[in-house]
């Protein structure tokens, strides 16, 4: 039926404490990050279930998730978000790409509504606004991480593999502050992003003869740029640091993955907590993402606990709380917001299609913590 | 008004058109004839700046044309049509024209005045429609024309640019026998004017003969003869390489 | 002297791969005037169905003979999906250029979603002999074998595409029926015989290409292709459209150009330089370039 | 027409409409077994649109309706290929030479399988073919391209050949010579010629089809509608041609067609 | 070049119209514009073509983008189905209508008003520069020309030199210095007005320039630009000029695009953008004056609904060797593409005559 109305209506949530909780998740459940996404909305199920005893229910009130798929596209997002927000949602989470995470923020700050961002690792997000959260690691502390491979710093030459743009430039900027910082010497070589022939980098890097080399690359082309870097001899005459990604991109270190040391956000095995019981009950086997799914239910849970229907509220009780996550214990800094949490040195064994990671050493939430920053909105 | 000075069109060691000396005074009808190949079509495309001469000059009312772009030329009152014939396929006949009108008043970069509302263009169109016996096809898409039919409408394109010298290259080719009289007149009226001249390639001799003033002869690039037509018909040599025995 | 024999040699390698996606390319654009944006499809179904066979199908593995099987079922894949989108898609548009290039624009969107959508989004580990990760030393230089694979292939096929164009009348065929196809039918000729067989080489050659740059990468992934491709474009725009030999001296220079500028220069500028390079070609010989100037 | 042996080719009620034009309304006539037939009109009247119908040459969006049979054989839904390789040899209104190829290519891509393409017969004709072998169609002089276009379809034998338009563009001597080719031609192989150049068509024709507005106006002994000026006045309109003028219904539907 | 043989659909015959429809046929674009302003005063709602009621903010924002790519669309025809340009570089315009908004007001803190027409007119001399350039090619390699320059645009906002671009995170708008009635949910009609504002006067600006004399000579290039010179007019002038304008008319779109998305992000620098304007722009009908318009809406309205499509429950419920694809949004967008291309040749705008021949000849029986 036609009817007329106000083009500024936006629909309120039921201020009754007995109506559902609208929760919008807004990730990639198709596109390039899809798997990702995969792992992050099974894990928020898994920690809602943990964080509400299986009631799916905060007190009376229902928790009632919608999924928008953004495709990795901002745009996308924001319509999402958008969309959301009219029809009353007054808790946003997902954000599977940091592209997407960075430009739904800000409309989280405008409509003020709670934005708890995913797998987005920009730093840019942590104390992005008031309303915007992080449930997983950011770069920076992939970073320290990394640090804690060479003992102490000082003297030590350390060099940058990164690919051209904002990820390689985060990366390169946090490996001077962190470990140039300390004393050792940094410098990069960098390399186009499509770059699909890697020894000219190659070359360039056993040049420099580093002590420790961090690479931060992703995509597609990693496997040819770590056979690369094997075959030219420069896994086997340094230290080689990188981040370890998703199980299923394991194999495709071949022969160089068990000559490179990993830092890790998590893998299946990195920690022994209750959560990650839970978890694992629910998934099976545990991967990368599942944690930041998790940590956002347990986040939402919290959230509308102890701050109902006023956003303003929800964020008090987010600021300096701590909890026990997947990873141990994760504690949400009030001054910026980000997620201090464990993080993890691991090693690859394994050959053909069969690889396991171990720990070798973990690293607290203090220890890996990121520098505060001032909060921009 | 028109005058070519050595002109030569070389590719490679070839040359195509081969150091022509051509004066075309005003008022003049000029035909050309020749052979096959005999570069008449390489010619015109000197002439209006398709392609670039390799030696020699062109000059129009004493003015050095060689270096200009064919649209300077254009504007300069140069005009010509195609043997093959070139239309805009998928504007309808009247607009061809319209356009050709156009490009004749100045053809300014005006982007926001309506074409159709200009009543002397439509007025202009329709007249040189008329006059090549097309105004009933003026609907048309050129592309659906028949081929005698696109014949005309080349002729009605060049008209409706109004240039003071006309290159006509084959305009006779496909007409049907009913038409040629017609045409014919078309052109016939062309001429006279003291402020024009024509030069038209052509293979039908009858039609030659009753038009030109003229008769220039080429070969192999070359220009053999320029002469009246019954000094060029007599020609023995005009007679064996190009006439050959009549039919 | 070492580092520049490497640079060299990897440049090479890099070149052959450029040119082994390109040739398919050039050959169907060259011949058939389709700027054939499906061509990454071809590429994405040779590099899995090499993949699936040397998991799935007896005989074939990722070593030894096994790895030839399997490459020869991915190349076979990729010929029979070429060959049925010119049946399918192609034919019915003859005439209609526009149109055919459309449909594979819209091809290369939806094959690659159905790549993705059966295989994941994620990069699969990609069967290879081993002998392909190691490098052999020439002049000091330690270059990888899997370079020095496609380098031999690249010849090879820039042989076989030579060999087919002279000695076939199909070139002959096709050339004359981009340009007119009903003339060439009215001379006694069924011309769309000869399409779909450009059609089958070209999807047999980006088949391989894609196995072969699975070898390479060490990994197949659904977007593979896809990013292959812009620099396939440049290669076969450079070369001269159609002309097969002129793409392979382009991917000579594009190769070359990347790995020594990215080396000397500041990183992401051999991008630039290929692309600039594109620009300058086309500037200073448009005509020679754009038109189809040779074919072989 | 007169009682010879069967025609080779029969086209009965040939109707064609291209685009919601009826440009072809019921064309009926016969190709002789031997010597030339040729087909006359006015620019637009429909010669060309019957040749090609005949090849199966009418563009995707038109209709063909009647029946065109050589001997027994039903030439209609055949493809073009398959009537050619089947003797119908074809020498197009615009040349439609291969732009692109040389001239030697041209002409090898005419040659049929499974018979000695006669290079020599075509040489002696047009020995500027040969000289020019190497040299791309496309930068042929238009008379040039006429005599490739003529040259590729006598490479083979043929058992019936559809010219349209031989001799346009071609110099006088040309066309005198072209005009003997055919003639000689037609000696073996009957050929169904459009042309403009009434010389050409005295000397050559021996019978005769006008048509007129999209029907056949008169068919007949070509040099009974040459010798009766009367009759060549009022159907080729040689002279005023009221007749041919187009007629109110042509015009309604020729706007019919384009307004808007 | 065979590539642009763009036989445009306004060259099919229309089929007569009775008369009254014929009447008022004018005047129908204004209804429709007029229906479209008073769209967001209504509630209705119409499940599964929209998430909400039609005055939602996520259906306004929908409407919003999918009018934006309208007005994209229709400019980009001003060179592809007007003059025959294909073109493989036009995001590059609109996303330096995108970008440089988003810079100027985010990193320079410039007022909305400055900082757009400081890039309209940078894009603007942006395309007349590089068309200056391009415009000495003719036919694929001029589609390779520009699409170089697009590429190179692409590399450099990649790149995020002096962390201007955010690479490949992209850049949020700062929204502190707008005007309060473009900022925030509740203001999301304002965005739509914007756009419907933008789409109205680049169809308005696209029907009036291909209706002027220069129209003409476009359409005339389009065929024979060999001829148009002979005619005495410099087809290089007129297809710069046309480029010039079809790239300020892109980055005006990509000012009100920043302004609706609220950011910056490097999908809109790639090929595949321009590529989905070509398709757009084909899907709806080349060279005539609402195919590409109404191309636009449908693809971006497609683009963003098959996301919900795929992951609805009608879909999971499949059998997964229907699902799994039907679940891919592009997937889906291909086929409809390619089954466009079949079946309707000329574009959405084709059909209209032919269905109306169709209920013509069924009356008739
Ligand atoms: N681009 C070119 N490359 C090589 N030869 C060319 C080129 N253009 C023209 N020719 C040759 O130059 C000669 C002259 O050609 P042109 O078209 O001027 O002849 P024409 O006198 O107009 O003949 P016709 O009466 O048959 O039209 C021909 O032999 C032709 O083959
Ligand atoms: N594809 C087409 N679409 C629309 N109309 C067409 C098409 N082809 C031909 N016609 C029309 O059909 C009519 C007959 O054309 P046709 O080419 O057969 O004439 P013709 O007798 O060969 O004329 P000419 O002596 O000029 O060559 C013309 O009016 C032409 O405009
Ligand atoms: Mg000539
Ligand atoms: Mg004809």
């Amino acid at each position: 039926a036609t009817a007329c109305g106000s083009p500024q209506d936006t629909a309120t949530g039921g201020g009754d404490s007995a109506a559902p909780v609208k929760v919008g998740l807004v990730y990639s459940q198709s596109g390039a990050l899809a798997s990702y996404g995969k792992q992050y909305i099974e894990g928020f199920k898994a920690g809602l279930d943990f964080a509400t005893q299986g009631t799916g229910k905060v007190g009376d009130r229902t928790i009632e998730v919608s999924e928008v798929d953004d495709a990795g596209d901002p745009a996308k997002a924001v319509s999402a978000a958008k969309d959301l927000i009219g029809k009353g949602t007054k808790i946003i989470a997902g954000s599977t790409a940091s592209g997407v995470a960075l430009q739904v923020a800000p409309i989280a700050a405008q409509n003020k509504v709670l934005f708890i961002s995913g797998p987005a690792a920009t730093d840019a997000v942590t104390g992005a606004n008031k309303y915007t959260f992080r449930s997983g690691r950011q770069s920076y502390q992939d970073v320290v991480t990394a640090k804690s491979f060479i003992g102490d710093p000082t003297g030590k030459k350390v060099v940058v593999f990164a690919q051209d743009g904002a990820f390689g430039d985060a990366n390169e900027a946090a490996v001077k502050a962190v470990i140039g910082g300390a004393g050792a010497t940094v410098s990069s070589v960098r390399a186009p992003a499509s770059a699909t022939e890697f020894t000219p980098f190659a070359s360039q890097i056993k040049t420099a003869k580093p002590d420790l080399l961090f690479v931060a690359w992703a995509g597609t082309t990693a496997p040819a740029m770590w056979q690369t870097l094997d075959q030219q001899g420069v896994l086997s005459s340094t230290t080689v640091v990188t981040g370890l990604d998703i199980r299923a991109s394991w194999p495709t270190f071949g022969a160089a993955g068990t000559k490179i040391s990993f830092l890790s956000h998590y893998f299946d095995g990195a920690s022994d907590t209750e959560a990650s019981k839970a978890l694992k009950a629910k998934v099976g086997t545990v991967d990368l993402f599942h944690p930041d799914g998790f940590a956002a239910a347990q986040m939402v849970v919290r959230a509308v606990q102890e701050g109902g229907e006023d956003v303003d509220k929800m964020v008090t009780v987010l600021e300096g709380w701590s909890f026990d996550g997947v990873k141990g214990k994760m504690t949400i800094r009030a001054e910026d917001h980000a997620l201090l949490q464990p993080m993890y040195q691991a090693k690859l064994s394994g050959s053909g299609t069969a690889f396991s990671a171990t720990a070798q050493k973990s690293l607290t939430g203090d220890e890996s913590a990121p520098p505060a920053v001032a909060m921009k909105g | 008004m028109l005058a070519t000075r050595g002109l030569t069109w070389r590719i490679g060691e070839v040359a195509i058109v081969d150091s022509v000396y051509l004066d075309l005074a005003p008022g003049e009808f000029l035909g050309v004839i020749g052979p096959n190949g005999a570069g008449k079509t390489s010619l015109f495309n000197l002439i209006t700046g398709l392609r670039r001469a390799t030696e020699g000059r062109i000059t129009l009312d004493g003015q050095d044309i060689g270096a200009l772009p064919p649209h300077r030329r254009a504007r300069l009152g140069l005009g010509r049509t195609f043997q093959a014939s070139s239309v805009f396929g998928s504007l309808s006949v009247r607009e061809n024209v319209r356009l050709a009108v156009q490009a004749h008043r100045g053809g300014s970069m005006a982007l926001w005045r309506r074409a159709a509302a200009d009543r002397e263009v439509a007025a202009a169109a329709d007249a040189a429609l008329d006059r090549v016996g097309l105004a009933h096809r003026g609907t048309a898409l050129a592309g659906t024309l028949a081929h005698g039919e696109k014949r005309k409408l080349e002729i009605a394109l060049l008209l409706a640019g109004e240039p003071r010298v006309m290159l006509l290259d084959e305009p006779m080719a496909g007409v049907s026998a009913e038409d040629v009289p017609e045409l014919v007149a078309v052109i016939k009226s062309l001429t006279g004017d003291s402020n024009r001249a024509v030069l038209m390639v052509e293979h039908h001799m009858d039609v030659i003969l009753e038009l030109a003033d003229r008769i220039a002869v080429m070969h192999h690039g070359a220009l053999l003869a320029c002469d009246t037509p019954e000094t060029v018909m007599a020609n023995a040599t005009v007679q064996e390489a190009y006439l050959g025995e009549s039919l | 002297m070492g580092t520049v024999i490497l640079l060299a040699l990897t440049g090479l390698g890099l070149a052959a791969l450029y040119f082994l996606v390109a040739s398919g390319l050039s050959l169907v654009f060259g011949l058939a005037d389709v700027l054939n944006f499906a061509h990454g499809l071809f590429l994405g179904v040779g590099a899995y169905g090499t993949w699936w066979a040397a998991g799935n199908l007896p005989g074939a593995s990722g070593d030894g003979w096994g790895f030839v099987l399997a490459v020869a079922f991915g190349v076979a894949a990729g010929t029979l999906v070429a060959i049925l989108v010119e049946l399918v898609l192609i034919r019915p548009l003859y005439s209609r250029t526009i149109e055919q290039v459309l449909v594979t624009v819209g091809l290369s969107l939806a094959g690659v979603a159905l790549l993705q959508a059966t295989w994941g989004a994620d990069a699969r580990p990609f069967p290879r002999p081993d002998w392909t990760r190691q490098v052999t030393g020439i002049l000091g230089a330690q270059v990888p074998n899997g370079g020095l694979l496609l380098i031999i292939a690249a010849v090879l096929v820039l042989g076989a595409i030579l060999a087919f164009l002279r000695w076939t009348r199909y070139g002959l065929v096709i050339r004359a029926g981009v340009e007119n196809r009903e003339m060439v039918t009215a001379l006694g000729i069924d011309v769309r015989k000869a399409f779909t067989l450009v059609f089958a080489i070209g999807g047999a050659a980006a088949a391989l290409a894609g196995a072969l740059g699975g070898v390479y990468f060490g990994t197949v992934s659904p977007g593979q292709g896809g990013s292959l491709l812009i620099f396939a474009f440049i290669v076969v725009v450079i070369g001269g459209m159609g002309s097969v030999v002129g793409s392979a001296y382009a991917a000579v220079v594009v190769g070359l150009v990347q790995q020594f500028v990215n080396y000397y220069g500041t990183s992401g500028l051999g991008d630039i330089c290929v692309v600039g390079l594109l620009a300058v070609v086309l500037l200073l010989r448009p005509q020679g370039i754009a038109g189809k100037v040779a074919t072989a | 027409m007169s009682a010879r042996s069967e025609p080779v080719l029969s086209v009965e009620d040939l109707s064609v409409r291209i685009s919601g034009l009826h440009i072809l309304q019921g064309v009926s006539f016969t190709v002789a077994p031997s010597g030339v037939t040729v087909l006359l009109g006015r620019n637009g009247v429909g010669k060309t649109t019957t040749l090609r119908a005949i090849l199966g040459l009418t563009p995707p969006a038109g209709e063909v309706r009647g029946s065109i049979r050589m001997g027994a054989q039903s030439l209609l839904a055949r493809p073009t290929h398959r009537l050619v390789r089947g003797g119908l040899g074809y020498v197009p209104e615009d040349r439609d030479v291969f732009a692109g190829l040389t001239v030697a290519e041209n002409l090898r891509l005419a040659e049929r399988r499974g018979t000695t393409p006669a290079y020599d017969k075509v040489f002696a004709l047009f020995p500027e073919l040969d000289r020019r072998g190497r040299q791309r169609a496309g930068s042929l002089s238009g008379g040039q391209q006429q005599m490739l276009s003529i040259g590729r379809v006598l490479l083979n034998d043929n058992r019936l050949l559809l010219i349209d338009e031989p001799t346009k563009g071609l110099a006088p001597k040309v066309v005198t010579e072209v005009a003997e080719v055919l003639e000689r031609v037609a000696e073996s192989v009957p050929v169904l010629l459009v042309e403009q150049n009434l010389a050409v068509v005295r000397r050559l024709a021996r019978d005769a089809v006008v048509l007129a507005a999209g029907k056949v106006a008169w068919t007949g002994d070509a040099r009974e509608l040459l010798l009766e000026t009367a009759l060549t006045k009022s159907l080729l309109g040689v002279g005023t041609g009221e007749a041919h003028r187009p007629t109110g219904a042509d015009r309604a539907a020729v706007a019919g067609k384009d307004a808007g | 070049m065979t590539l642009l043989d763009v036989t445009p659909a306004a060259a099919a015959p229309p089929a007569p119209k009775p008369g009254r429809v014929h009447r008022v046929r004018p005047f129908l674009p204004l209804v429709a514009l007029a229906v479209l302003v008073i769209l967001p005063y209504s509630t209705l709602s119409l499940p599964g073509i929209f998430e909400g009621p039609i005055n939602s903010p996520g259906t306004l924002q929908l409407l919003a983008i999918c009018l934006i790519f309208g007005g994209l669309a229709a400019g980009y025809d001003l060179l592809f189905g007007r003059t025959g340009m294909l073109s493989f570089g036009h995001a590059l315009y609109f996303a330096a209508g995108v970008y440089g908004t988003d810079i100027l007001i985010t990193r320079a803190g410039l007022p909305l008003w400055q900082a757009a027409l400081l890039t309209i007119t940078g894009g603007t001399i942006l395309a007349a520069l590089l068309g200056a350039v391009a415009l000495r090619t003719v036919g694929i390699a001029f589609a390779m020309v520009t699409l170089a320059f697009a590429q190179v645009g692409a590399i450099l906002v990649a790149r995020d030199f002096g962390g201007l671009t955010g690479g490949e995170e992209g850049l949020p708008l700062d929204v502190s210095g707008l005007p309060a009635g473009l900022v925030g949910v509740t203001n999301t009609v304002n965005l739509y007005w914007l756009a419907l504002a933008y789409l109205t006067l680049v169809v308005f600006v696209v029907h009036r320039v291909s209706g002027s004399p220069t129209g003409r000579v476009l359409a005339g290039l389009r065929d024979d630009e060999r001829r148009i010179g002979v005619l005495g007019l410099d087809p290089y002038r007129y297809k710069l000029v046309a480029f010039t304008l079809a790239g300020g008319l892109a980055s005006a779109g990509g000012v009100v695009y920043v302004l609706i998305v609220g950011g910056a992000s490097p999908h809109i620098t790639s090929s595949e953008l321009t590529l989905s304007l070509l398709v757009m722009v084909v899907l709806g009908g080349p060279g005539t004056r609402w195919g590409p318009v109404l191309g636009g809406i449908l693809y971006m309205y497609l683009d963003h609904r098959l996301t919900a499509f795929g992951t609805s429950d009608a879909v999971d419920n499949l059998p997964a060797f229907l699902s799994n694809p039907l679940s891919q949004p592009l997937f889906v967008l291909g086929t409809v593409f390619i089954l466009a291309v079949y079946f309707f040749p000329g574009g959405l705008t084709s059909l209209a005559p032919r269905v109306s021949h169709l209920t013509r000849s069924l009356r008739s029986r």
